[in-house]
């Protein structure tokens, strides 16, 4: 560890080392989420470089038009075009590609069969029924969706935890009042948000993320607040006043670890469950703009083509490993945080 | 030392107890050998910390495994029969059945959503074979009164959180007795209990013992009662048994230098004088009142009050300490939180020159610096999820003082002040004996240098030589720092060598009040008479 | 208590007020309304509200022939004094303030009004859907509690064990696969035409239903849910399951749990008996709206797939279809629901853990 | 007075196939045996049985419990020949119609069908039906029972050739039946009608049974001959596509017509279709398409210019789409008028170029040439070839590439919006977007919900949307509310483009003043070339065939009518 843990966080990170399962699926998760983040590296329509008469490109990094070598367009080239390779080829330039030469939302015009495409040399998933390449869709489609699931779960997390923590541990008119509030606030038709929304821009990740935030919090607040108002009366926060903390202390410090196990428990499953939003999302038309690589709109291919397993397999494949990432993760951070080392009754 | 007893009825052989994962093992408990017959009370005496309850729970089969093992090939015989091989069927029939257990901690032992009558009509049901509810009440009904619960009929609906300290433990003693158990393994039974109760619980066991030929693995660091029922005793010291004695024998000629340490060590000497007695009291209290509304139904109406404390006015001059004894469930707990204004209560109640009652929440905290409590519960005051580094320096860091390296030397200072060795700091409360944690909480309250501390049954679990290490450390603090305590204790020992004044309470008021040398020799209220009576019996 | 029973009773009115106020202004903000809805229903130029989920019948053909249905094209189109008069018989021509007063009035005497483009009261409308919803509702909460409360409880006793990481992973999985796309699935598998034929295709019940006798008719309902709510379940389990076990984890190594178990109470008896209630507070306590919502919720894509018409696609169809009646009764009920259930959810707290109170913190 | 025929059917131009004495319609078998069951699905659900108002969505074939007073022909562009009336009396100029109703006319209770029945009909659809009833006949000014069985519709003016026909459509409803039942009711009441089915039984919104009615009057009436064969028809509701393609799979219903080509190429398989169990077939026909096409909004600055226009077609790969996406079934469309003999193909013939020359000033020079060639591609993606030809377009339309963007002389990006309502167009748009970026232009997409795209469609408030633009075989007024100059301005109307030519006007009256249909269609053709060489519509593609897929349980006439599917003439082995 490069970081120098104190004592404590030794310990823990021991435990949590301890659960194996917890422990890979911490580093699978990170090297998919590392894959994924440089998805533009490994999937991709431009090459990573061009060298051509002694010059270097770098066309992921930067724009070139098609006259930059030598072709007729002014415009953003298409490095696919074999009009292009061949220019490139006969000047004596040569080409480094990312592994998969797709972007997500390249087309391969070259299907041998309409598309939805069966999975190929050339496309290892096959492609999706507009002929973009599935491997490609699914790195970035799992960016996007995992960005999105956890800026949605922690900020709304954060929120919830907070507005359950005030209202559980304040009771009386906060809690009153609060709780008034959340049901209209959840009386709110989201639809309709969209709609508007959808009315004046073109919604992209930010505003539905804006959007869902304004609903996803709520999903903590409950259990957050029954935690809270169950441990507001246990001894040792008592303790804890006598000793001069504040409401702020006993809350975060003494209370909030006991309800940190429901925490932890939804929290993977909040995650998954704001990567479905944005699936329905999509599902629904409400969601990423068209075009978007969303493992939502894979999905809602997979069951518009049946005849194309592979593309409902392979999201679903996707948002399976995922969320067993997650949930492996959630309980190894349970088992590093819990005191006692979980025993059994006996037998 | 170690001989083979045919006749024993608990026989404990070579037993070993570690802790911990298979590469970081630690022993606590080293080879103990044991024996218990039938119609014996057997007194495990020893160190706190040194392995008494581990032991007993090893009998019980009820440490927590996998995280704790019994290493090397021990063998705990129980009318024949390894425990250590039985079948966890097996088990549960003598769980409860032919062995009862009172643990020691009855304030956390007990489960906090079930009412009594629930906890206690459970073992009944379970190894009595009784059915009908109305039997079942009448039945828990009377083991609450053998055990001296007054009142016991309301009682009975009561949640563990609305009883006093001493009534939970006499609960889980009813609960332990309630099926005639073979052997009853009490695990500190009577810390909690002022003297009269005390007796009354004594007696009743020794009664059990008498007719039903129960036999009594007896763990307690009060000498006295040792003396009085024990009939052999053990003595365990860092997890070995150093020595095994009849009861005469062991207090004529203890053998082992441990076992002088700890008869030597009685509560002694007299509290340092009063630097001023005519100052200005540091804390004065009048007309408290405490009422905790009694509610039945699903709409919970308020039907009655227990007047927990009813109208108590006191004073606590500074380096002053105050006794508070009294009958348990006479209101001391309750009396000691509503000083601190840790529960609603009414009255005025002023500390210096300021006004508790009609403080600001935030002047309030920053007062509290001065003002520190040492809950009887310890168990239950500790954070689970903090370690004792963080439980013990949270005071500090709460009100900013020192930086962080010196706050750890302070922690570890004062852990060490009460006992406790270095190294323990990253360590949870509840990988601690029942004494350990006593020692904690003190620690996390001297840690602050207060003004005042509310000491709420501070030695109840300690043996006797760290019992006498605590008080004069208490009272070396006292005289340095003008420090003044509110000592609430049910052992009046410690309230003599402690004291200076001591009230008197009794069902929610104080009936006496007075310098703690003459209250002792000139009791006047009867209850005082029979209560010092009962100690000195 | 009573007295807090009263004030939120008394609290509920000026929710649903805000609900109903908010809404009906969201609405109006909102582009489109239910005049062009009819006005494409008319001119057969939209959508299906559930072109997503149901699959477009038309695909890249805008005005497929169908067949020569009107010959006739200058009928197309709409002047607007057509429009006009739809926009009266909606009642847009009433100014906004007005509009909202008489849904309030309405509303306050639960006078829910009739659908804008079906001729059935919304009243009736919920009430017809109810066999549905509450038929899916029901079965499925019903299976997902007895199935993830042992299960949790198992796992949490036999944590790290083996059967606790398999199980974990088939639970997970379950909840990670795709609803639409499992009941798809199960349709063509055991529906179909193409593999097995083993259980119907749509609806609650056959059509001869009427004629069966009761063994027939109960087998009969039960042949239809099968799919459906195994397609409702096989998600669910997991996040009740882990809530379970994990709650169970914390509460197993408390001190009474040793005390229950010293006097010799069997594992489940201390796992049912004494950890149960500690443990499942959050899960006990939100009981009611489980209880409460297994007869109202409405699953939109089950209902879909299987051709059933439940609460999820009348709610769904109202809110693309700009239905307002029917969106705004079904809201105003089912916030009534909720907000009755709320309470009664509290007040379970108090009931599982009587430590528990909801005043203000006064010291 | 104008001299007056009486009639056995009615067309628009006096050119009837069948003669007074026909005994059946050619596509039919006059044989057919009536016995058996038809079950069809229906997608969605239903709650009413009365199609007729406003309310409710009402149930799948309940059309067929009517009879109209005339039945269309279906291998004719646009005839009917007489049903409920008999005989048709019209005069010249085409000012008012009476119909002589069939005496033997019967409602399924036994009751006449009378002229009151059709005068009541008219009045309740107008005053109470659905509001597009008023609109249909709107230019009808008057309607009177001349006697039992003669009713009289007169006319607001006599220059649309259509109106007669179009009242021959009009159902006949039982006054007797409406008078007792609340019609503005969108309920499961049972209808009373006159037609060849009535309603058996149903089980609301999930299925309806029609069965035929033994003793139905008009059963040997020549244009019934040989029709109406099954028994029972019965609709089932499905609300998936999926789950319903599956049920017809399981054998749940009998016929099936398909629309989306990729389920026509790939979800027709399993063991009834290799054991022939069910049969997949197509069907080709000639029921005009129409013109189905990205739509430019010719009111914003950036599609002012055709020849920008025209630039856009060059980077649309219809062959790639078609052959990808489609599995090469459709058709390019090139004419407003496709799959019919509306449509402009080559030069123009001599009387076009009569029409056409007078605006000789005012057309492009195209016009006169030849219909619009749209360019091809060979289908691999590789358009290189059209985007040269397109840049050179926009070049000359002063659009150049700057920074790889393409601006005007002002430094705008050229940016549009294509506006979506249905998810099914996303895998169309998406390659030409991609196309179009390649030529330095910017186009977004955006997907809207059905109230949302109205209320935009209502306003033209969009660059460019997805369009299906409709016709019949006998185009007439309604092309003024499609390319007519004065629709461009009128919120709602259907002229989505904007078209404002003062030729295209010029050429519409032609087509609603044609006196032959020989008129009409040179008209047609003549205004089909005028609005290719617009540019006004990126052309998509049609299917020019039914595509329909049904169990082997039933057997159908020799002949195909030309311009329907003639389902009703099939019938059960
Ligand atoms: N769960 C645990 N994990 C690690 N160490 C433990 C655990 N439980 C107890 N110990 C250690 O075992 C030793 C013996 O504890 P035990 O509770 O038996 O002491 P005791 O003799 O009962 O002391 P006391 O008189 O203070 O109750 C102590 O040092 C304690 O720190
Ligand atoms: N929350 C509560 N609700 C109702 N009654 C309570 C509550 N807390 C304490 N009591 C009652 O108040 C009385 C005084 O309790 P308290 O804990 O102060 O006794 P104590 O003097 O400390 O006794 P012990 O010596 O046994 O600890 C007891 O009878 C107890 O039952
Ligand atoms: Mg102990
Ligand atoms: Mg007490």
């Amino acid at each position: 560890m490069l970081i120098k843990l104190n004592p404590l966080n030794q310990r823990r990170w021991q435990r949590f080392t301890a659960n194996r399962r917890g422990y890979w699926s911490l580093w699978l998760f990170l090297l998919l989420f590392g894959v994924s983040l440089m998805a533009e590296v490994v999937a991709n329509d431009r090459p990573l470089l061009v060298v051509m008469q002694g010059r270097l490109y770098c066309p992921v990094l930067v724009d070139y038009a098609e006259t930059d070598f030598g072709g007729e367009f002014p415009t953003e080239a298409d490095y696919r075009d074999p009009f292009l390779v061949n220019l490139i080829h006969q000047r004596g330039g040569w080409i480094v590609w990312p592994p998969i030469r797709y972007h997500y939302d390249t087309i391969n015009y070259n299907l041998k069969t309409p598309a939805p495409s069966p999975p190929s040399r050339e496309n290892w998933l096959g492609t999706d029924d507009q002929g973009r390449d599935v491997v490609a869709r699914l790195i970035y489609g799992f960016r996007i969706s995992v960005l999105f699931g956890l800026c949605l779960t922690f900020f709304g997390s954060i929120i919830g935890i907070i507005a359950g923590a005030l209202q559980g541990y304040y009771g009386g008119r906060v809690d009153l009042f609060g709780q008034r509030f959340m049901e209209i606030w959840s009386g709110l038709p989201v639809l309709y948000l969209l709609i508007i929304l959808s009315s004046f821009v073109q919604p992209n990740f930010w505003w539905l993320l804006g959007i869902m935030l304004l609903f996803s919090w709520m999903s903590l607040v409950g259990v957050v607040r029954a935690e809270f108002l169950k441990g507001r009366n246990l001894e040792y926060v008592r303790a804890a006043r006598a000793l001069g903390a504040g409401n702020l202390t006993v809350m975060f410090r003494h209370i909030l670890p006991n309800a940190v196990v429901a925490t932890i428990t939804f929290v993977p499953f909040i995650l998954n469950a704001s990567i479905t939003t944005l699936t329905s999302l999509d599902f629904l038309g409400f969601g990423m703009p068209p075009g978007a690589p969303s493992l939502g709109e894979l999905l809602a291919q997979g069951k518009a083509n049946l005849q194309a397993p592979w593309l409902g397999l392979s999201a679903f494949f996707i948002l399976a490993l995922m969320l067993s990432l997650l949930v492996f993760i959630g309980e190894g951070v349970r088992d590093a945080l819990d005191p006692r080392q979980a025993t059994g009754l006996g037998e | 030392m170690y001989q083979e007893v045919e006749d024993c009825l608990l026989n404990i052989k070579n037993l070993s107890v570690a802790f911990g994962p298979a590469g970081r093992r630690k022993t606590v408990v080293d080879r103990v050998c044991l024996q218990v017959r039938p119609r014996e009370t057997m007194a495990l005496v020893g160190e706190s910390g040194s392995g008494k309850s581990v032991t007993a729970l090893s009998v019980m089969r009820l440490l927590p495994y996998p995280v704790a093992s019994h290493p090397g090939a021990g063998r705990i015989m129980f009318s024949g029969r390894n425990l250590l091989e039985l079948s966890e069927s097996e088990m549960r029939e003598i769980r409860g059945g032919r062995i009862g257990m009172v643990f020691q901690e009855p304030m956390t032992a007990l489960n906090p959503l079930h009412t009594i009558v629930r906890q206690v009509s459970e073992s009944l049901k379970l190894h009595g074979g009784i059915v009908h509810r109305e039997e079942l009440r009448e039945k828990s009904r009377e083991l609450l009164e053998m055990v001296g619960i007054d009142d016991a009929g309301r009682r009975l609906e009561a949640f563990p959180h609305q009883l006093s300290g001493g009534q939970r433990q006499r609960v889980m003693i009813a609960m332990a007795l309630a099926n005639r158990p073979d052997l009853l393994i009490a695990d500190e039974p009577t810390t909690a209990l002022d003297v009269t109760v005390q007796a009354q619980v004594l007696e009743l066991l020794d009664e059990l013992k008498e007719r039903l030929g129960m036999a009594m693995l007896f763990i307690t660091h009060d000498l006295g009662i040792v003396r009085r029922h024990a009939d052999r005793v053990a003595v365990m010291t860092r997890g070995k048994i150093v020595e095994t004695a009849a009861r005469q024998e062991l207090f004529s000629a203890p053998r082992h230098p441990y076992t002088r340490k700890l008869l030597d060590a009685e509560p002694a000497g007299s509290p340092p004088p009063l630097p001023d007695a005519k100052a200005d009291p540091l804390l004065e209290a009048e007309k408290l009142k405490v009422w905790f509304p009694i509610r039945k139904g699903f709409l919970q109406r308020v039907v009655d009050y227990v007047k927990a404390v009813d109208g108590v006015s006191l004073q606590i001059r500074p380096g002053e300490s105050l006794g508070v004894v009294g009958e348990s469930g006479s209101g001391k707990s309750t009396l000691g939180f509503s000083l601190l204004r840790l529960l609603p209560a009414t009255g005025s109640i002023r500390f210096g020159d300021r006004d508790l009652v009609a403080l600001g929440e935030k002047q309030l905290r920053l007062l509290r610096r001065h003002l520190q409590v040492v809950f009887q519960d310890p168990f239950a005051s500790l954070s689970p999820r903090l370690t004792v580094g963080q439980i013990v320096g949270e005071g500090l860091k709460l009100h900013n003082l020192y930086t962080p390296a010196e706050r750890e030397a302070r922690v570890a200072a004062a852990l060490s002040e009460v006992g406790l060795e270095a190294g323990i700091t990253n360590r949870y409360p509840h990988e601690f004996s029942g004494g350990q944690r006593q020692r904690i909480a003190i620690a996390r309250a001297l840690v602050m240098q207060p003004r005042l501390i509310v000491l709420d049954e501070p030695t109840s679990s300690l043996d006797r030589s760290v019992q006498a290490q605590v008080i004069e450390l208490l009272r070396d603090l006292q005289a340095r720092h003008r420090l003044s305590y509110l000592f609430i204790s049910h052992d009046l020992k410690v309230v003599k060598a402690m004291c200076h004044r001591v009230l008197v309470m009794y069902r929610g008021r104080i009936v006496e009040e007075g310098d703690a040398a003459e209250l002792f020799s000139r009791p006047r209220h009867p209850y005082t008479q029979s209560l010092l009576a009962a100690a000195l019996q | 208590m009573s007295g807090y029973i009263l004030r939120r009773l008394l609290l509920i009115i000026p929710t649903l007020l805000g609900i109903l106020t908010i809404n009906f202004f969201i609405i109006q903000a909102a582009p489109g309304g239910p005049v062009e809805q009819m006005i494409s229903r008319l001119e057969a130029t939209g959508e299906q509200a559930t072109v997503r989920v149901a699959g477009s019948e038309k695909g890249a053909l805008k005005g497929a022939a169908r067949n020569r249905e009107s010959a006739y094209r200058g009928a197309q189109g709409l002047d607007p004094e057509l429009v006009a008069e739809l926009e009266k018989l909606y009642g847009f021509d009433q100014p906004l303030y007005k509009r909202y007063f008489k849904l309030l009035g309405d509303y306050l005497s639960f006078d829910f009004g009739q659908s804008f483009y079906r001729d059935k009261s919304v009243i009736d409308l919920i009430i017809e859907k109810l066999p549905v919803s509450i038929s899916l509702g029901f079965w499925s909460t019903l299976i997902i509690y007895l199935v993830s409360i042992p299960l949790g409880i198992a796992k949490a006793v036999r944590h790290g064990s083996r059967f606790d990481i398999w199980t974990s992973t088939a639970v997970i999985i379950g909840n990670a696969i795709p609803v639409f796309l499992f009941a798809v699935i199960l349709v063509v598998l055991f529906a179909g035409g193409t593999y097995l034929k083993w259980f119907p295709l749509r609806g609650l019940v056959s059509n001869n239903f009427a004629d069966l006798t009761l063994g027939g008719k109960i087998l009969d309902y039960f042949h239809h849910i099968a799919l459906p709510v195994t397609a409702m379940v096989i998600g669910g389990f997991a996040t009740l399951t882990m809530l379970t076990k994990n709650s169970f984890l914390d509460e197993i190594g408390k001190q009474y749990v040793i005390t229950a178990r010293a006097k010799g109470l069997s594992r489940n008896q201390v796992l049912y008996g004494h950890v149960f209630r500690n443990a499942m507070l959050i899960i006990i306590a939100g009981f009611p709206q489980a209880f409460i919502s297994m007869f109202f919720s409405g699953s939109l894509l089950i209902e879909v797939i299987f051709s059933l018409d439940g609460l999820g696609l009348l709610g769904f169809e109202a809110t693309i279809g700009r239905d307002y009646p029917v969106m705004f009764g079904t809201l105003y009920i089912f916030t009534l629901i909720g907000l009755v259930t709320n309470l009664l959810s509290d007040l379970c707290y108090v009931l599982v853990d009587p430590r528990i109170d909801f005043e203000a913190r006064r010291f | 007075p104008a001299k007056t025929v009486l009639r056995h059917g009615l067309d628009l131009y006096d050119q009837l196939k069948y003669q007074p004495d026909f005994t059946h319609f050619d596509y039919v078998n006059p044989e057919a045996p009536k016995r058996g069951t038809l079950r069809r699905a229906a997608i969605g659900t239903f709650d009413t049985f009365n199609d007729f108002i406003i309310k409710g969505v009402s149930a799948a074939g309940v059309g067929l419990v009517y009879d109209t007073l005339m039945a269309p022909a279906e291998d004719e562009p646009f005839s009917q020949y007489g049903l409920v009336a008999e005989k048709v009396e019209l005069p010249a100029d085409r000012t008012w119609v009476i119909f002589h109703l069939n005496s033997k006319a019967r409602f399924h209770d036994g009751r006449p069908v009378t002229a009151d029945d059709v005068v009541f009909t008219f009045n309740l659809l107008t005053r109470k039906g659905q509001p597009m009833y008023r609109r249909y006949y709107a230019e009808v000014t008057g309607v009177e029972a001349l006697d039992k069985h003669q009713v009289k519709f007169s006319f607001a003016n006599g220059s649309n050739a259509e109106l007669p026909l179009i009242v021959g459509q009009l159902v006949v409803l039982p006054k007797h039946f409406w008078e007792k039942h609340d019609f503005s009711k969108a309920d499961l009441t049972i209808p009373l009608g006159s037609g060849p089915y009535r309603i058996k039984s149903f089980r609301p919104g999930k299925s309806v049974v029609y069965e035929r009615v033994k003793d139905y009057w008009a059963q040997d009436l020549p244009v019934n001959k040989g029709r109406y064969n099954f028994d029972t028809v019965s609709y089932d509701y499905y609300r998936d596509t999926t789950v319903s393609l599956e049920a017809f799979k399981a054998g749940e219903y009998d016929f099936r017509m398909e629309y989306i080509a990729k389920n026509w190429a790939t979800l027709y398989t399993g063991p009834p279709f290799t054991d022939g169990r069910i049969i997949k077939k197509e069907i080709p026909h000639k029921i005009p398409q129409g013109m189905q096409g990205f739509v430019y909004n010719t009111r914003r600055p950036i599609f002012k210019d055709r020849r920008v226009r025209e630039a856009l077609i060059y980077a649309f790969d219809f062959e790639w789409s078609n052959k990808n996406l489609f599995y090469g079934q459709y058709t390019r469309t090139s004419s407003y008028f496709s799959n019919s003999e509306l449509a402009a193909h080559g030069p123009p013939e001599p009387a076009e170029l009569k029409l056409l020359q007078p605006y000789a000033g005012q057309l492009p020079p195209g016009v006169f040439r030849d219909s619009y060639r749209l360019p091809t591609t060979d289908g691999y993606g590789n358009i290189r070839n059209n985007l040269r030809h397109a840049a050179r377009l926009l070049r000359e339309a002063g659009w150049v590439v700057k920074d790889r963007r393409l601006v005007n002389a002002a430094g705008q990006p050229f940016t549009f919006e294509i506006l979506l309502n249905s998810p099914a167009f996303e895998r169309v748009v998406l390659p030409f977007k991609k196309n179009l970026a390649r030529l330095g232009i910017e186009a977004r997409i955006r997907l809207v919900d059905t109230a949302q795209y109205l209320n935009r469609i209502r306003q033209f408030d969009f660059d460019m949307v997805v369009w299906n633009f409709g016709q019949s075989l006998s185009p007439g007024n309604e092309q003024r509310y499609y390319w007519g100059a004065a629709a461009a301005d009128t919120p709602g109307s259907r002229n989505l483009a904007g078209v404002k030519d003062p030729v295209v006007d010029a050429l519409i009256e032609k087509i609603v003043h044609a006196r032959t249909r020989q008129e009409l269609v040179v008209a047609v053709k003549a205004l089909d070339r005028v609005l290719q060489w617009g540019f006004y519509v990126l052309p998509h593609w049609h299917l020019s065939t039914f595509r329909i897929a049904y169990w082997d349980k039933f057997l159908q006439p020799e002949v195909h009518p030309l311009y329907g599917l003639g389902l009703m003439t099939w019938w059960c082995k």
